[in-house]
């Protein structure tokens, strides 16, 4: 049975580790801030937590922000993890691309492009994948339509 | 991958070769085939018998338990059943009820959700048309008649009258002990 | 390509969207030197329906059948996960019938979806539609159960928030008992006509080796991480429903190519007639759904939940607003992160190879494309 | 898609940007349902009876029981087309040997599934490619009006906005024998139809002007 960590525990070694990073964190989640999620999810990879799996990777649009979320597995110790970080403003919201950490989120970041709006930074081949170049908007928005 | 087949295989390389022995087996494959029980069927000559529960591409619409509510317009996933009312003198009468199986995906939730058991899903399949016009039921289309059956999905009482569904593994499965199962 | 003297100019060729190998309408930008392919770029959308988005404005019921038309190969595990999301978040307790019910036809569609897989897998090493014949035959069989128990051949629309929607009919026990133990044997019968086929044999073995380190941080899942040595299945790791009742192994490849993706698909189709037989002594009589108001109206907040389909983990994620209608609805598709590694796989093997080792990934475009 | 030292002649973005272009110009045509090539249903009894008798009906024998339908699958129907293909449910016995799949040997499109707007200009050219005479079957609710996903932002509203369509063949998916009634039902078309009219000669004995 895969267990859940709790959130409040990671944050504090992510925060001890890479100060300042935390936003917020609760029972379940962890929630970093965009510019500090790269060193953030390397630390989670590298550490004494070993997420090696990415599960899932996807994004919520919650009008005042964006949120990508992250669901980390460690295939070795069994344990799992809500990573998730906000960008605010909705004019060319942007994120550090995790690619190198988990090649996993090529195409899930792709399709969070695509359908969210929100573009990666570093990732080796952005650009729309589910709808055709020159689709107007992005359709997973609230406010599309 | 450890696996048996493997083995198998040098196995099979070790025996002797016999000259056509291949050829044996893949015609004894053949026989197997040939004299067994054929499971094709030809179809407008000989029909299958759909499950009881078979949610067929029409709907059987009984006007005299309908009221009217528009329960199952509200639980139809993309709102494709149209009801209009008007009111008659103690109910509401019927007087539009319209669905289109050119967009229906025979979800059955709207058979579900109906209070009345005024709507059940149909039995009918073979209702390709040359029109798209064609496919949109109307009341007059809708009510029970000889050709057009209830189906049994969500309607128990008519589920128990209806024929045994054909099934393929009593057709084509091996011979089995006859022997009473019993029911979990 | 030790002669590069001999190298020709290279070419791009589109694999589809329309082309019979691809499984519906998935397109491959290859570029080839020779025959050798260079470069990969898989391009889907062509089936994009957007059902994330559809499923913001319909209820959490009416979202169901939306499901189904996911993975329509697998639509009782699709339904199973989505359900599973659901009560997780709303708290709703299963009735033990159900469970029983929801692991039975889970593992039968199991068993059909690998037997599309593996038939069309020998149907791309160039048997034409004979083999599929054969794994027909025993789908159809399934499919007759689930027809008898639903009324549908394909999109069943069988699972409810809080159990299942109908109790099987009297006439399905015997039927599922007896499609249990014959289907060992049909098993057998494949694997001898196809398993020690030389053909097969020298097509297959390390042809498209997935390394586990690879596998792993691609997010591989399902029986294409198996193959390749990962011992990782949500069943038995991340135990949901009943699962932890049950006596089954899970097959692990050592290689990761596309023979080994073959076997474990095969092995799990035996594996799942040992989990359904266990299921059938076990089912307890009672209620097969609980009840619940007509609308299911969760607290706020957010959910995870996945469960092991056929194709590998199916991940549902859901946001509530306490609303009637999810506020955000995603769906982890297992096979288009499969693809990710396409590019790797298939670099440097011929065009014949390229197809053999897509369709080992077996992918549904119902899925990737949503 | 660089390969060193062979310059590209067109780049990925440039072809993608084609293809985007294409699917809009398409996507803004495309509004209004093309009507069904059904106007041989109202011909009177009469006029159906003139007809170069022999010639004409060993053709449409001849052509009834050699459709050849094009692999075309979209989405979930695709695989009850499939289940027709095999064993349970033969279309052999109907003279459809094979599911071709090169458009240019067939002459029944069955359109099983979903069409989307990125699909819809291959759909086009496919149908385009086909040798005349030929005839399109919708296949499933998806492909008559859209199905459950016609509002959704990528979805073609019915297959006959870009072809015209022969039958519809309602269900979700039908069942095989459902799309074995349609393919009958193709079937009865081709006999009645009027050979004269397609090959555009004038017609003899001067039963009617067109």
């Amino acid at each position: 049975m895969t267990v859940a960590l709790v959130g409040t525990g990671v944050a504090e070694a992510v925060s001890k580790s890479i100060p300042g990073s935390i936003l917020a964190s609760d029972e379940k989640t962890v929630v970093v801030s965009a510019d500090k999620l790269y060193p953030a999810a390397e630390f989670l990879k590298t550490s004494e937590f070993a997420f090696d799996y990415l599960a899932n990777l996807t994004s919520a649009d919650y009008l005042d922000y964006f949120e990508v979320v992250y669901h980390l597995v460690s295939l070795k110790k069994n344990h799992s993890l809500v990573l998730k970080t906000r960008i605010y403003g909705r004019e060319a919201p942007a994120v550090a691309s995790v690619v190198p950490l988990w090649r996993g989120a090529e195409l899930q970041e792709r399709e969070v492009f695509d359908l969210m709006g929100i573009s990666f930074e570093g990732h080796p081949n952005l650009k729309r994948i589910l709808l055709w170049d020159g689709f107007p908007g992005h359709p997973l928005r609230r406010d599309y339509l | 991958m450890k696996s048996e087949p493997e083995q198998k295989s040098k196995r099979s390389k070790d025996k002797k070769r016999v000259f056509g022995a291949g050829i044996a087996r893949g015609l004894r494959v053949t026989m197997k085939g040939l004299l067994g029980r054929a499971i094709t069927t030809s179809y407008p000559e000989h029909k299958l018998v759909v499950s009881k529960r078979f949610r067929g591409n029409e709907f059987v619409w009984y006007p005299a338990r309908c009221t009217g509510c528009s329960t199952c317009a509200k639980s139809c996933p993309h709102g494709n059943i149209e009801v209009v009312t008007r009111r008659g003198n103690n109910a509401y009468e019927v007087e539009k009820f319209e669905i289109d199986t050119g967009r229906c995906m025979f979800c059955g939730l709207c058979v579900e959700s109906c209070p009345y058991d005024a709507l059940c899903l149909g039995r009918g399949y073979e209702l390709a048309k040359y029109r798209r016009g064609d496919l949109v039921l109307e009341k007059e289309a809708m009510q029970e008649s000889e050709k057009r059956k209830p189906s049994g999905y969500f309607r128990p009482k008519i589920e128990k009258t209806l024929p045994a569904q054909t099934l393929l593994i009593e057709r084509a499965g091996r011979k089995s002990r006859k022997k009473k199962e019993s029911v979990p | 390509m030790e002669a590069t003297e001999t190298r020709t100019e290279p070419f791009v060729i589109n694999l589809g969207p329309h082309h019979p190998s691809t499984h519906g309408v998935f397109r491959m930008r290859v570029t080839f030197d020779g025959e050798v392919v260079v470069d990969v770029e898989p391009m889907f959308g062509y089936l994009h329906r957007g059902i994330e988005k559809l499923a913001e404005g319909r209820t959490y019921t009416q979202i169901i059948p939306l499901t189904d038309r996911l993975d329509y190969l697998a639509s009782m595990t699709n339904n199973w996960g989505y359900v599973m999301a659901v009560e997780k978040l709303a708290g709703v307790p299963v009735p033990e019938r159900a469970e029983y019910l929801r692991v039975i036809v889970g593992e039968m569609m199991r068993i059909s979806s690998h037997l599309l897989a593996t038939g069309f897998l020998i149907n791309e090493l160039g048997a034409f539609f004979t083999p599929l014949m054969y794994m027909y035959r025993e789908r159809e069989k399934i499919l007759d159960l689930f027809d008898m128990l639903c009324g549908q051949r394909l999109t069943y629309n069988y699972m409810r928030v809080g159990g299942v929607s109908h109790d099987p009919p009297p006439e399905f026990w015997p039927a599922v008992k007896r499609f249990v133990r014959e289907m060992p044997g049909y098993i057998d019968e494949y694997e001898g006509l196809v398993t020690t086929n030389e053909i097969v044999l020298a097509r297959t073995k390390d042809v498209g080796v997935l390394s586990k380190e690879l596998a792993i941080n691609a997010s591989a899942s399902g029986p294409f991480l198996r193959a390749t040595g990962v011992d990782w299945d949500l069943r038995r790791d991340d135990t949901y429903s009943i699962y932890d009742r049950f006596k089954f192994d899970i097959p692990v490849g050592t290689n990761g190519d596309v023979f080994d993706r073959y076997m474990c698909r095969i092995q799990e189709m035996r594996q799942c007639c040992r989990i359904i037989e266990q299921a059938l002594q076990q089912i307890p009589r009672g209620e097969f759904r609980a009840r619940l108001p007509h609308l299911v109206r969760p607290p706020a907040g957010e959910v995870y939940g996945h469960i092991e389909a056929p194709r590998g983990e199916l991940g549902f994620y859901l946001v509530s607003d306490n609303s009637i209608a999810p506020y955000r609805f995603h769906v982890r598709p297992s096979t288009m992160i499969n693809l990710t590694t396409l590019r790797d796989l298939t670099i440097g093997w011929k065009l014949a190879d390229l197809i053999v080792i897509f369709g080992s990934i077996d992918v549904v475009l119902g899925e990737i494309d949503r | 898609m660089e390969v060193a030292g062979i310059p590209e002649v067109y780049s990925s973005r440039e072809l993608n940007l084609a293809e985007g272009a294409e699917i809009e110009r398409l996507r803004c045509t495309a509004t209004q349902p093309v009507p069904e090539p059904s106007e041989w249903l109202d011909e009177g009894d009469i006029e159906k009876n003139i007809l170069l008798t022999t010639v004409e009906r060993m053709i449409h024998w001849g052509r009834h029981y050699s459709t050849w339908p094009v692999n075309f699958g979209l989405a979930c129907c695709a695989f009850e087309m499939i289940s027709l293909a095999v064993s349970r449910f033969d279309i052999s016995r109907f003279g459809m040997e094979l599911l071709r799949a090169s458009p240019r040997q067939a002459d029944l499109m069955i359109v099983a599934g979903t069409v989307t707007w990125k699909m819809a200009p291959a759909v086009r050219r496919l149908y385009d490619q086909m040798p005349e005479p030929k005839w399109v079957l919708a296949m499933g609710v998806c492909a008559i009006s859209g199905g459950t996903f016609r509002e959704s932002y990528s979805v073609v509203p019915g297959v006959n906005c870009i072809i015209p369509v022969d039958v519809y063949v309602p269900g979700c998916p039908p069942r095989p024998e459902a799309l074995m009634y349609g393919l009958m039902q193709i079937h009865d078309k081709i006999t009645s139809a009027d050979t004269t009219k397609d090959l555009k000669l004038p017609r003899l004995g001067g039963a009617r002007q067109r």
